[in-house]
């Protein structure tokens, strides 16, 4: 009997909103023809964004997307952190490497932060299309948020100063701020930097596998924060929970999203492509692990659409959120991880090569991974979670 | 009929938790089959027939078939709360599936009101067990190649041929029939007609099929020159193929109108888990060892997303670009999903895996074991796993065929 | 760089010497003619060991097999235990179930045993063809061997005593002895049995998974044991070991006969069988993942002939032996059960059936997998000593 | 020649070691290559061609080879140990692979005198980079479909056509080329002959090929009318095909007569292993978790069991049954293992798996991550997978082609 039958009546698992299925819609029909795939390679020979990916983001602007999660009294349309789940996967399926979901990730923890202030101050810029950046993860390599070896120090002064180092954080170039994670005299705390005060601080390009993305180390050299830049005790906390189940959300969709487009790539190649007087698609070496793929997708996406359920409904225990989010996150990034390896391998020779887009999805998916926890990660604190 | 109130319902459940709490039967002696599929002997089954009897009588059972014909009468919500109380209470199933949920419904839904009066009752009532003769010998599921004729002879038919996979076969009374009245049918579907056809007749013989676990339950059935009534055709001549799609439809739940009941009481991760909390390996219960906890997880997801699958085929706006994906590749998930859940669950006995059903010292009677082998039934019937793929990759995908 | 390359002169992985050679062809000739498929079949429905059974251990004892491993002083042929991998393959392979394995364990025991006198006593009756039974596991599930529940205990008056429970002894009714582990005052003992001494010992047939298989649990309720029948200190602890070394090597052996014997009963089938107007062995569903087992069969059998060479060189490390012998009996185990799986799904309808012989062979996969440890056990075992 | 003594071989060996630490090159501060297939920059080639240079003249390199061609003229245990030593301590691989260990046997073996003191010193010396044209754009490894033509024209050849895959194509001097001198032959395979082509005459160009990681390595190389000396062919008009089977079996190392040194400085499980003590994930060295020990364990059995069957094949009494079986499947179980392999040890960097090659903070260059794409190179190149298992199913276990 399943763990889900087990308490004989069953919340229904998968709810969707009239707004989510109508964005659902609009959105793959938005990104689809605003990003194809040619617009993906002149974006990987452009350094920094690049004139299309900015065009892109102010459509995204105009369009209201930055505005749906957030607070209606901030500008934003009132909606949920699981209604942009739609938005979400097309930036994924269509290689999408913009700010969005960085930005509302940050937008997720400033809305649970309690700091009325900041809030004003930021969640109508981002309602209005202004990114935030992330600076949340270090060197160490640790997906957990709550400590951070980059410090807020107080000077004897009472003045605050921000050291330490920040690494993949992405679309810093044209982001209007800077969430940035700090060791707190009372555990975590978060500052809030705008775009100038980094104006002195030393920052290092990355080289990422997934190449649609600009990433970047920060260092700061006690870099003076204003008091009121900075949360810290609870709300920070909060913030921080917040902000990882908006990020485990958005990367599960975003990572479903890849691995729609993947399968796409290769359904399209096996479809076309002949060998040996046959088309390639009806060998069954070929055939089923293929269908191995569209299962794992299946299974994702009703996953997804399941954690965004639970973090939408009031009632979800915190335990039932974890589950949920981590199931999601574990499932979209392996099954995606899966079928970039697979589209190479399939597409034979031209698989090999720079030119066929099937290693663009495999660069994708390593990097989904890589963030916020891959599915090693993710099952062990299930483990923890679920058997008990 | 009145939508019956929260309350009501609420207050339903209460009663049916209450009652199959209290009287649930006695553990037996011996194993049980964890499906209607594994009866696979005469103590089994009588065991199940008395449950199922028991359940009827007490009103829980076709709760909302008509009343004219044994049923209740009823809501159908009633039922589906009855059936998730069983199910979660962990009850024996009742065995006549086949009559409650694939014939008895299509026969409510079009047989004569003469056969409904003969054939419903003993459904429910459990005195009429029921089979079913599609599969046939080297046709495995593909039932447009049915080859078992059925010749009009003035008032009758006479039956040739044969059928295999006949679960319950050596019990039934009546068996759903498909055969084939026009071997030179316009197509290979064009000449099939559908028959309730009566077992116990001349000329009908069953021969119980052995299985890899050394049980029963599935039979051969057949047919020499045996002769049913021509009232027995259940629709016209040559409509047998619609309405065998249509018993499928009843089978794999597409379509409602099923009497209800518990079909199976197999088990899933969650028993697994508690499996492994009593197992003991390498000298601590195998829950503490991190390679078996990590596997339980990967369990854990896949059968959440199977069951949340089932949901989300439901919401159009989700399943928009590949509608079918979900529903047709369903049994290929599930039945994988299981015969690699099983096949785990019997390593963590450990050493203890070598036991057999029958062995006195035996974890839990042989279940894990037996159920590993079990589980091909469902890998391979109706479709095997590499049949079943094909059928996906090519109606979903759009791949070629070969 | 793999491991074994790291020592710049990898020692030769694999010695077979004149005579297992020779064995190798002898010993598959005379199994496949004598046991073929029907005597299986035959002996399935038989209670107890049945005349054909029977006769072929005698031919078998006939033919020397029992004491190539014996030394010439016991009147046995001198060859090492190694000797005896291309005698057991044949008989994994044709679904033998009788006494030669675990008496071949009791005897490589016993000549470690440094016991003059139970050496002379046994091991000239052994490379006679008189089988010994193993009793050695209990009802823990342990497959260590160094700390027995089973206790051999010093009575007031000196004399000693078995109490305890021992289960899954094979073969026990045809044995001419039995050979017991217990824990004795200073750690692990033996005790050799007499037949007749089992006389009031009580004694339950166990139902195994593998039906070709006769096992029992036997209880001792304090049985008296003449102190010269019992072997304790570190002789006991050196033959636990060597019965040990043999078990995994001729399970190992075993379970490669019993892929290759499941490997010809899917590739026969493969051949022979049509659907859909096509032999089916010419669906990639069903030819690729058959070459899979084909390769999981090389690679065994190459780990099993490494294991049979490490531990006849007197200069192999005791973590050596360790290290080839279970890596053998992990990878046979695991490709044979994967084997006996893929054998009945592949057989479709008839594979569900009691008299498709792929549910034999799988039933026998599990049978080894239980014994002398599962590929799970073996390989963390293997993570200490490869991984420190 | 007198066979030495193992106390000669033991000095010798002790020799070659000190050499080797000694004059090893100081590591670039660029990614080097892991294979000669990857070389891709003019700067890695010219390291590996000044390391290759330095083993030669230091005696290390075709130690075997015929002295009148620059050889060493010393039994080929010598050159063993100096491979074994090269491996053991890791020092860079040489480049010239073709030439030295495919062409230079095929060119001492069948050519002429005067070619042989053309060729061999050039490829010993690594001043002639070589490389092969066999492949085709569309054919795969189906070498009897080559479709480029050498056309007859006096005492010159003139080729159209084209060749892919061609590794080090864009520094190459020579080309070992099969070319379609008949395109009526009695079979597809009687038309073709061999060349040993200059690359740099007019009519034939070169183009990098990109690589998934983003590198280079081998070239599309094309032939537009371009004419060679008829003395460029190798054999007879009408050869070529069992020519290219003779290189074939030189280059899988089935034939002996190789110069020596080593063509690739692959990792292995041990570097995996060495890899998961120094990467932390969750906080704590990657090696303790025993998820990731029990997968390092797999590989381990795997690796040791991969070797072990190459020595396997080479005992006749342990392969009677399927003498085939370990050679057809080498490259279908190595390189499928080294793409798991690598897709786990780059999966074990965590958060860090994120960087790639030129990053300042990745780890060990960015080796892991291209490692893993760049395993594609021999799961792909050479028959796929896919390809392999029809091969080794049909030819050695007998099932039927489809």
């Amino acid at each position: 009997m399943s763990s889900s039958a087990a308490t004989g009546r069953p919340a229904a698992g998968i709810e969707l909103s009239r707004e989510q299925g109508l964005l659902l819609e609009i959105a793959a029909r938005t990104v689809r023809e605003r990003w194809p795939i040619e617009r993906v390679r002149e974006h990987l020979e452009t350094e920094g964004r690049g004139e299309a990916a900015e065009a892109l983001e102010r459509e995204i602007a105009e369009l209201g997307w930055y505005g749906i999660a957030i607070a209606e009294e901030h500008g934003g349309a009132g909606q949920g952190v699981a209604d942009l789940v739609p938005l979400v996967e097309p930036l994924g399926r269509h290689l999408v490497g913009g700010p969005f979901v960085a930005t509302q990730i940050a937008a997720a923890a400033l809305g649970a932060a309690q700091d009325t202030g900041l809030q004003a101050h930021w969640l109508p810029r981002i309602a209005e299309g202004q990114p935030l950046a992330l600076a949340l993860f270090e060197g160490d390599g640790s997906w957990d948020l709550d400590e951070p070896a980059c410090a807020l120090r107080r000077e004897p002064d009472g003045s605050l100063r921000l050291v330490g180092e920040k690494q993949f954080v992405t679309d810093l170039g044209s982001a209007a701020g800077l969430l940035v994670s700090a060791r707190g005299e009372e555990g975590p705390a978060l500052v809030v930097l705008e775009h100038h005060q980094l104006d002195g601080v030393e920052r290092t390009p990355e080289v990422v596998i997934d190449l649609t993305r600009r990433s970047t180390t920060v260092r700061f050299d006690a870099l003076a924060v204003p008091g009121d830049q900075a949360i810290v005790g609870a709300p920070a906390l909060a913030a921080l929970r917040s902000a990882q189940e908006a990020a485990w959300l958005l990367h599960a969709a975003e990572a479903c999203g890849g691995l729609q487009g993947v399968l796409d790539v290769i359904v399209d190649y096996l479809r076309s492509r002949r060998q040996f007087g046959r088309t390639i698609g009806s060998y069954q070496s070929l055939k089923h692990p293929t269908v191995d793929l569209l299962i794992g997708l299946e299974r994702a996406r009703s996953l997804l659409y399941h954690a965004a359920t639970v973090i939408s409904r009031p009632e979800s225990s915190a335990a039932e959120r974890e589950t949920a989010l981590r199931m999601a996150k574990a499932a979209a990034c392996e099954a995606f991880a899966d079928a970039g390896d697979r589209a190479i391998q399939f597409h034979g020779g031209v698989g090999f090569t720079w030119e066929c887009d099937a290693q663009l999805y495999l660069r994708r998916a390593l990097w989904l991974n890589a963030q916020w926890g891959d599915p090693l990660h993710h099952r062990r604190r299930l483990a923890g979670l679920l058997l008990a | 009929m009145e939508k019956p109130s929260a309350a009501e319902l609420e207050q339903f459940r209460r009663e049916v938790a209450a009652w199959l709490e209290s009287e649930r039967p006695e553990p037996p002696d011996f194993l049980l089959p964890e499906t209607f599929l594994e009866v696979g002997t005469d103590e089994q089954l009588e065991y199940l027939r008395a449950w199922q009897r028991k359940v009827y009588e007490a009103g829980y059972l076709g709760m909302a078939w008509p009343r004219e014909y044994g049923g209740g009468g009823r809501p159908a919500v009633f039922q589906e709360i009855v059936n998730q109380e069983m199910q979660r209470l962990r009850v024996p199933f009742v065995p006549n599936t086949i009559g409650l949920n694939w014939a008895g419904p299509l026969i409510l839904q079009m047989a004569s009101e003469e056969d409904k009066r003969r054939y419903i009752p003993g459904i429910l009532s459990c005195d009429d067990i029921w089979c079913q003769g599609f599969s046939e010998p080297d046709h495995g599921s593909d039932l447009g190649s049915v080859q078992t004729r059925a010749v009009r002879d003035g008032d009758s038919y006479r039956i040739r041929g044969s059928k295999i996979w006949t679960t319950l076969g050596g019990h039934a009374k009546y068996m759903i029939l498909l055969a084939r009245t026009d071997p030179d049918g316009a197509s290979k579907y064009a000449g099939l007609s559908f028959f309730l056809a009566p077992m116990q007749v001349p000329g009908i013989t069953t021969r119980p099929i052995r299985k890899l676990t050394g049980e029963y339950g599935f039979y051969e059935t057949f047919f020499d020159d045996a002769r049913i009534a021509a009232d027995c055709r259940l629709g016209e001549e040559g409509q047998g193929w619609q309405i065998a799609m249509a018993t499928l439809a009843f089978e794999r739940g597409a379509a409602g109108g099923q009497a209800g009941g518990l079909s199976s009481q197999a088990v899933g991760v969650g028993d697994v888990v508690e499996l492994a909390r009593r197992a003991r390996r390498d000298g601590r219960p195998a829950l503490e060892d991190p390679i078996v906890r990590d596997e339980l997880v990967k369990f854990l997801i896949e059968e959440r997303a199977d069951a949340l699958c089932r949901e989300r085929a439901a919401i159009p706006a989700l399943v928009s670009e590949r509608p079918a994906a979900i529903a047709l590749s369903g049994k290929l998930r599930t039945s994988e999903h299981r015969r690699r859940l099983m096949r785990f669950a019997q390593s963590l006995l450990g050493a203890q895996a070598a036991r057999w059903v029958g062995d006195p010292g035996v974890v839990d009677g042989g279940l894990w074991q037996r159920s590993y082998l079990n589980t091909f039934s469902s890998t391979i019937g109706g479709g095997t796993s590499q049949v079943l793929a094909n059928v996906v990759g090519e109606r979903v995908l759009g791949l070629p065929k070969q």
